[in-house]
């Protein structure tokens, strides 16, 4: 622990400086430092790093025996972790041997060398690493900056149901097939225009005034319209919705809301 | 002088920008947290009558609600943006729909004809659904005992189903030939 | 011209505010459904850029991303709006960032094949985190005894990184030259 702090591993924004420098190291360290360790080949790399080998030429011995060291903290503290440790830990075992022994026959082929292999992982591994941390340094949502998010209120306004005039036939065709009235119900399309014109008539009149019964007639529509009034005119009085009046023949015609004979002298009283 | 203009432009910038990404209202409190230094209520005053002024004849609008200030779409926006996830639209009842297609049809004429018509009451909220869209309207009196008012379909409602007059209704003389089903379908 | 003109400031003004109100970024197919009539996806490229002009210089910018545009507040509002909302998003684990980098670059592939490239298992929990923030998904299953699932980056991890595409992430370092940096930079 002599070094003065210099970070030596990636640990997102935090340098990781009190590292052990060698083996003789008190296990509560160890401890406190193999949870810094996202792995088996993270604690290799740190090693190869911190011992500055040359990473395609690994000695094995020297790493393989610290790295024993290691496993058998872990071992002590968490057994299930230390199932990974241990399996690299036999990897490396198995590839010192294999370099011990003489090499009787040169290069069968496809046989692989364990150290390739590794190096390979650890390649891998090492690039990945590198490649979460320029990740975690992107400018990310929510962290480093923040999405507009205006206000859009709906209920201000209020949808309403969409009618087309085929809705309506549908309503009367079901209304007609419940009730079996189909006869009674028949309208004819020139009936329309009247009854739509007695509308106006009464809307017209709903003041409760007389009105002459020439205003009840635009003339500048045409004679269908003309005749439709008319029919509408006629109409009304047979329902007995408007009264028509005359003084003396040739005399203006008077119209107004049948309902106003009874209204009016009453409103004429107050 | 020149700095202090360039501050207010710059206090500006950040409220109208934490006001754009803020899912909730904020109120003056809220905004001073924004600043180091402690600003005065009147200059955040100041700022955001500023902020309302600049966002004139823009699509939002900047709103004084009564847990504090939002920026929120001016409601002639609406339509366009209800395109983007439209919901599905409301439906009338089949009620609404038979006494709408009656008055339609049939009108002027009263509750009670329609009711004779649908062989079943009409109740007052179908009525008051009809007239509140502005579709009917009571247009005269009937001359019986209770004086019950003449239903009638307005010009509004002509204008909402893109018709001319009544007699644009689709035809019904052809129903003689249609085959009424026994049930109405569905 | 004058009301083409008119008509252009007024598409801008809807797109605007849609992209302000808009919860998720817009892409040019939801950006024409804004409209009754028919935008050339060219004219919208023109008022988006545009749109982009306008807001040179406030504390707003659009960016396009994988799922489409979206407006955000300029980096260097963030310290501003931290204030409002002192509680940060934590900073992610390096064994859920490791799995997310293995998964962006690898992916498609198992969380088997993943622990491989880790050297070490990856909790049920890493991953729940990343399909919590909608970062990863499972995209199919590897036809190997058990049927494990492929884990992919989702749009939302490029838009939320500011991404438009995976090919936008950073390189990766060559396998070659991979000297460990001295020092963990910054």
């Amino acid at each position: 622990m002599s070094h003065p702090a210099e970070p030596i591993a990636l640990l997102f924004g935090q340098p990781v400086t009190e590292l052990p420098s060698d083996l003789y190291i008190p296990p509560d360290a160890l401890r406190v430092m193999l949870e810094r360790f996202e792995g088996p080949l993270d604690l290799l790399l740190y090693l190869i790093r911190k011992q500055n080998l040359d990473i395609l030429d690994i000695p094995m011995a020297r790493v393989t025996a610290q790295y024993m060291v290691y496993v058998e903290a872990m071992r002590v503290q968490q057994l299930e972790l230390a199932a990974e440790y241990l399996l690299m830990a036999a990897m490396l075992i198995e590839i010192k041997s294999r370099m011990l022994l003489p090499r009787q026959t040169v290069v069968e082929g496809d046989e692989h060398d364990p150290r390739a292999e590794l190096v390979r992982r650890l390649l891998e591994y090492e690039q990945m690493k590198l490649a979460a941390y320029e990740i975690d340094q992107l400018p990310q949502a929510g962290r480093d900056f923040r999405w507009a998010d205006a206000w859009f209120d709906r209920e201000m306004v209020v949808q309403l149901p969409e009618v087309t005039p085929l809705d309506l036939k549908q309503a009367w065709l079901a209304l007609l097939a419940r009730a079996k009235h189909t006869k009674h119900h028949t309208v004819r399309p020139d009936e329309l225009s009247v009854r739509e014109q007695m509308s106006a008539i009464l809307k017209l009149l709903a003041g409760g005034e007389y009105r002459e019964f020439s205003q009840l007639f635009d003339t500048t529509r045409g004679v269908p319209l003309l005749v439709v009034s008319f029919i509408a005119v006629l109409e009304l009085t047979k329902e007995g919705l408007i009264a028509v009046s005359q003084s003396e023949p040739y005399q203006p015609i008077y119209v107004r809301l049948a309902s106003a004979e009874a209204a009016m002298p009453a409103a004429e009283a107050t | 002088m020149q700095s202090s203009l360039h501050d207010r432009q710059h206090i500006q910038t950040i409220i109208e920008t934490a006001l754009l990404v803020s899912a909730e209202p904020l109120n003056l409190h809220d905004l001073k947290k924004l600043f180091a230094e402690e600003l005065r209520a009147e200059l955040l005053h100041e700022v955001l009558e500023a902020i309302q002024q600049a966002w004139q004849g823009k699509g939002l609008e900047l709103v004084k609600l009564a847990s504090g200030w939002r920026f929120r779409a001016r409601l002639e926006y609406q339509p366009y943006l209800e395109r983007l996830n439209p919901e599905k639209p409301p439906r009338y009842s089949r009620a609404v729909m038979e006494t709408l297609a009656i008055i339609a049809y049939k009108g002027p004429l009263t509750r009670g004809e329609i009711e004779e018509i649908r062989g079943v009451a009409v109740s007052t909220q179908i009525v008051k659904t009809l007239e509140e869209r502005n579709w009917i309207e009571v247009v005269g009196h009937r001359e019986t005992p209770g004086r019950p008012g003449l239903y009638a379909t307005t010009k509004a409602f002509l204008d909402d189903m893109g018709l001319k007059s009544r007699s644009e209704l689709p035809p019904l003389a052809e129903l003689g030939q249609l085959i009424v089903p026994e049930v109405a379908d569905q």
